[in-house]
């Protein structure tokens, strides 16, 4: 199995800060076939499109997979009403995940805003072999820092008004460490002008980077082509689809 | 289990749902899912002469019990489509409906005489794109064009040609009429409404492309009225589409006039869309007695 | 509290939320629930010069995010309009905005004529209303004649003139321009799409008419994109409607170009949806600091 | 007030027969506004129209009414999701009820399936004057009986396959109540075909008779003018709207 469509049961809800969410789902097979960077669709009830939400945690011992999203419009509030022990209907796991290299001995995770989920699955794989940057807006916004140390992983906190950790965005801490030496990849979550600016970070200093896009989806499986996203391959432009190309991308390959 | 096949211009399906063009790419991501010789047919992304890079993102925009789509014809050229994609394709038992579109009557014509060439089952001509060379306007709004174009395509090949109309018309049974006399073997429609949608927050569409192709459930009803109306001005098949989602839909498409129907959006809400639907026709023709789906076919008595 | 006050061709509008013909009657059912003189104004169900029964029931259907009607104009004739409906309107502090059609130029000229000599604020001229067998439909479809008609009641009477347009047309912005030249002072957009629905049980098509008009949220696209379209090839004010069911809509559909706004089938599903809509613009307004709601018209930015 | 839209809480909900529910709604105003033959408008998530149903009890004391309604399609598939607790909403009191003479010694209710329940609005009024007769497809669609009862009526039970009570349609045991004599008024509600047949024997019978109809609703208020219906006033056709100057109309009014 690649993928398959779904419906699973929600074995944990919670909520993590103001309007964001976190789902433990029940889907062995699933859990079974994902890795840290997929994502999965949700059907969102009364809605014809699904929603796409980054895979954040992964445990295929007990067969679960992990999401945690914001209510970002009707869609996501709708998904946001499901409980646990109810039903949720999942296209998964779908797209092209990190790479992960084992003989990495120093990852950097840098995660922005809502986008910071996909990075915990990947400290997961890291331990204490990664540093996550993460940025939110404020204090009350901040969250899986504790998920982060109980991986192992050292945690930069940033917050745009400075209400907790750094003030300041993730790409200061991140050049900080990049002085540092000694980093094998970057991988990166977030809005456009972090991912810009973490890409740029590490080019400049030669750093293997891969970055997860977002885009508006309508199939998930690379068959609509709804969702292209400008990419250039062997120097030629090449409209690349985050569902099925990406969502993680080399940042190099990135047109932005 | 009543008999669905059904038979169009010749070519047998074993049933009528057909996923619809530019929603089920060539099968491949949906083979992870099912055989695809569970489907009546596929009607492949469209194709044109050259390769196309599409449009530029966001292509997609949801609405109330629909969607829009501005993909832009993204195909990577007829060429690698005949080479690569169309032969894995025949081989998966299923009648395969080759969907192809031109920036000019030349291009369409050149186009179908490449497909001619090939194993395909049918052809599809898309007639919704705009004509770069008499003025943008799309081939398929206007009564000549729409049979210039049908008639240069009809030259170009023997197979069995579907013209796929637009519904921004006034009269689609005038454009249905046109190309049935310029030699189409069938009708498809419809094809997606124009619409637009606004992100009040930036205050900029929010497609790319500021407009886009709406499609889903929202547009049934239009689909319904539109292939009962050219069912009844024409005497070749009408394959039907537009927000199809249940065998109960598929139903109603046929009896208003469709030989067969395609179904597109419904597969981004549920990709098991065509199967189910396919499953639930049977179960209601079962439960209602009747052994053929054919028998329901333009079956509605109007008041 | 933001501003919501519009002016369209000259009359002053307390907020830009006009309940739509035919859906709102002559406000007495809706004035058990809440003051009239809460709206912007009241587009009253269209009159014609001869009283009309209307078609046969059953005349509504249900679509997904829709409706189908096809009521056929059912309405008591413009003598008792004006005598009996109009002049317990005039009393309610609300735009009053008399929306009629007829079934030929003439009979047009003649209720424009009528109404010219009442105190009503506008009229709005319905070109497209497509139950109406004779000739409601052609109308709206074909350039010259909608020409003829609006120039016929342009003479007819100095109010404000809204022209009503169809969206079931190849080009709405050739429409608009056409009465636009003939003396029409605003344009209002869209009528509903003409779309059918089947009983598969009966065989039957669920409304007797056969056919009937959509309109609620799943035409919203459509909408925006011909008053876009419209507003963009016109100098005359537009006013939008079609699937209008919040605030963000009204909002979506003014930043395409709308100087107002109409509600039509929210109403039915909500009574109390154009005084939430109101509110809901007002919020909105409030919470992005802007001061009056004539700032956002027609601001969207196109790629 | 004569109507209004709100959300009330369904205070107890039961499943009577197969796909048949029901609702006993707290809904003081509205109880307060209410009479015997009117309806409520429900609005079901995620559709377009509301519902129309008949009320089937009312409780000014409690503040309550009750409603019962089958499961025909999606909409009252979606109302049959509702609980005990949830909020229902409803544009209510709606149309024109029954004409009620407590000078009546002697009234029969025919209601034919789910045309049943406003019948029993009636027994509560008439008591003991009442006789319902009630028509079903089979013994399991059978409602309601034992609440006439309850209210001193005396029940006459028909079902089309003979499974329970008499064998046959409500017709026939209405002439035998006829040839007795002394009926001074019939109600009936039900499918078309019945209402003919019953509005045919009071009119031969000379008894004053009452018929509930249907026919599908846009704004139930009498507004859109969408539901028709043939009627004659002062010997002219008159298209009536079935919301606002029904849903109860004199049989010897519509024209068939
Ligand atoms: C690969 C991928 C992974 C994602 N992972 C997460 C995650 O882990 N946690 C999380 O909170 N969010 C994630 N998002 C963003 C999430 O998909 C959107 O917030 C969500 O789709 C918004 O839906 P809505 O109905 O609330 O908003 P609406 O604005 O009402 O949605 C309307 C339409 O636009 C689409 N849309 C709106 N915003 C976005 C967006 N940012 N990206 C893609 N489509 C969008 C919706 O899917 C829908 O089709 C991810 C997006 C992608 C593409
Ligand atoms: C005045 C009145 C009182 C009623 N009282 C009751 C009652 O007490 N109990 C009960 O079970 N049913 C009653 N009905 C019928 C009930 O309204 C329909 O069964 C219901 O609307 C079907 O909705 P649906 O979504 O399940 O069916 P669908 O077929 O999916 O509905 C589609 C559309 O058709 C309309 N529709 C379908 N059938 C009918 C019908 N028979 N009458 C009117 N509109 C219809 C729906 O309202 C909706 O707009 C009454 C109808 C009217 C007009
Ligand atoms: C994403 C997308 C891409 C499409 N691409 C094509 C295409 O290449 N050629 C074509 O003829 N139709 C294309 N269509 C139109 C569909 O084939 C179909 O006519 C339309 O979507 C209506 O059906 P539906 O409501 O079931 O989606 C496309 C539709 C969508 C949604
Ligand atoms: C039941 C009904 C009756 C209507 N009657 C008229 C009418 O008499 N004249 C007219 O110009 N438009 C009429 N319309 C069209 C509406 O005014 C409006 O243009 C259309 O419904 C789209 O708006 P909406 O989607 O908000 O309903 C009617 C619409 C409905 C639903
Ligand atoms: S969403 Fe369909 S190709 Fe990516
Ligand atoms: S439902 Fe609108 S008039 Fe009766």
């Amino acid at each position: 199995m690649k993928y398959t469509q779904g419906s699973y049961i929600i074995a944990e809800k919670t909520a993590i800060a103001r309007e964001i969410y976190s789902f433990t789902i029940s889907c062995p097979e699933v859990a079974q076939a994902a890795s840290a960077g997929q994502f999965v669709h949700i059907r969102a009830n009364g809605f014809t499109l699904r929603r796409p939400v980054s895979i954040c945690g992964i445990d295929k011992e007990n067969g679960t997979l992990r999401i945690v999203f914001e209510v970002r419009g009707d869609g996501t509030a709708e998904i946001a009403r499901l409980n646990k022990g109810d039903l949720i209907d999942m296209l998964a796991p779908l797209g092209h995940g990190f790479t992960i290299d084992k003989s990495f001995k120093k990852a950097v995770l840098v995660g922005g805003g809502i986008g910071t989920p996909p990075m915990l699955s990947l400290a997961a794989e890291y331990g204490s072999r990664a540093t996550a940057i993460s940025g939110f807006r404020s204090a009350n916004a901040v969250i899986l820092q504790d998920d982060f140390k109980k991986f192992g992983a050292e945690t930069v906190l940033c917050t745009d008004d400075g209400s907790l950790g750094i003030h300041g965005l993730v790409t200061a801490p991140l050049e900080d460490i990049m002085k540092e030496g000694g980093v094998d990849a970057v991988y990166a979550c977030g809005p456009m002008p972090m991912l810009k600016g973490v890409a740029k970070i590490c080019s400049e200093n030669g750093v293997f980077c891969e970055i997860s896009l977002e885009e508006r989806m309508a199939c998930g499986v690379g068959a609509c082509l709804g969702c292209a996203c400008r990419t250039k391959r062997n120097d030629e432009e090449y409209f690349a689809h985050v569902c099925k190309d990406g969502p993680v991308f080399n940042a190099e390959e990135v047109l932005w | 289990m009543a008999d669905l096949s059904v038979n169009v211009c010749g070519v047998d399906f074993k049933n009528p749902i057909i996923p619809a063009s530019g929603t089920f790419g060539y099968g491949r991501e949906y083979e992870e899912m099912y055989p695809l010789s569970k489907l009546g047919g596929i009607s492949t992304k469209g194709t044109t002469l050259h390769k196309r890079t599409g449009n530029i993102a966001p292509r997609i925009a949801e609405t109330h019990s629909g969607m829009l789509n501005s993909v832009g014809l993204q195909n990577p050229g007829i060429d690698y489509f005949i080479n690569t994609e169309l032969p894995n394709l025949m081989t998966k038992g299923t009648v395969i409906i080759s969907n192809f579109a031109g920036a000019s009557i030349e291009e369409c014509a050149e186009a179908a005489a490449k497909l001619d060439e090939t194993d395909v089952h049918m052809l599809e001509l898309n007639i919704s794109c705009p004509n770069v060379k008499q003025g943008g306007a799309a081939f398929g709004t206007d009564c000549n064009i729409a049979a210039q174009v049908t008639a240069a395509v009809r030259k170009a090949t023997k197979k069995p040609l579907i013209v796929k109309l637009s519904p921004n018309v006034t009269s689609i049974t005038d454009i249905a009429k046109s190309v049935e006399a310029a030699g189409a073997d069938a009708v498809s429609l419809i094809n997606t409404l124009l619409g637009m949608r606004i992100n009040i927050n930036n205050r900029r569409p929010i497609l790319h492309n500021n407009v886009g192709g709406m499609s889903g459930p929202a547009v049934f009803p239009i689909a319904v009225r539109m292939v009962w109306q050219v069912a009844n001005a024409v005497n070749i098949p009408v394959i039907g589409m537009g927000g199809v989602s249940s065998g109960r839909d598929a139903i109603e498409m046929m009896m208003a006039g469709a030989s067969a129907v395609q179904v597109g959006a419904a597969i981004f809400t549920d990709p098991y869309a065509p199967i189910k639907i396919i499953d639930e026709m049977n179960e209601w023709l079962d439960s209602k007695g009747i052994s053929s789906v054919r028998e329901i076919i333009g079956t509605v008595q109007p008041w």
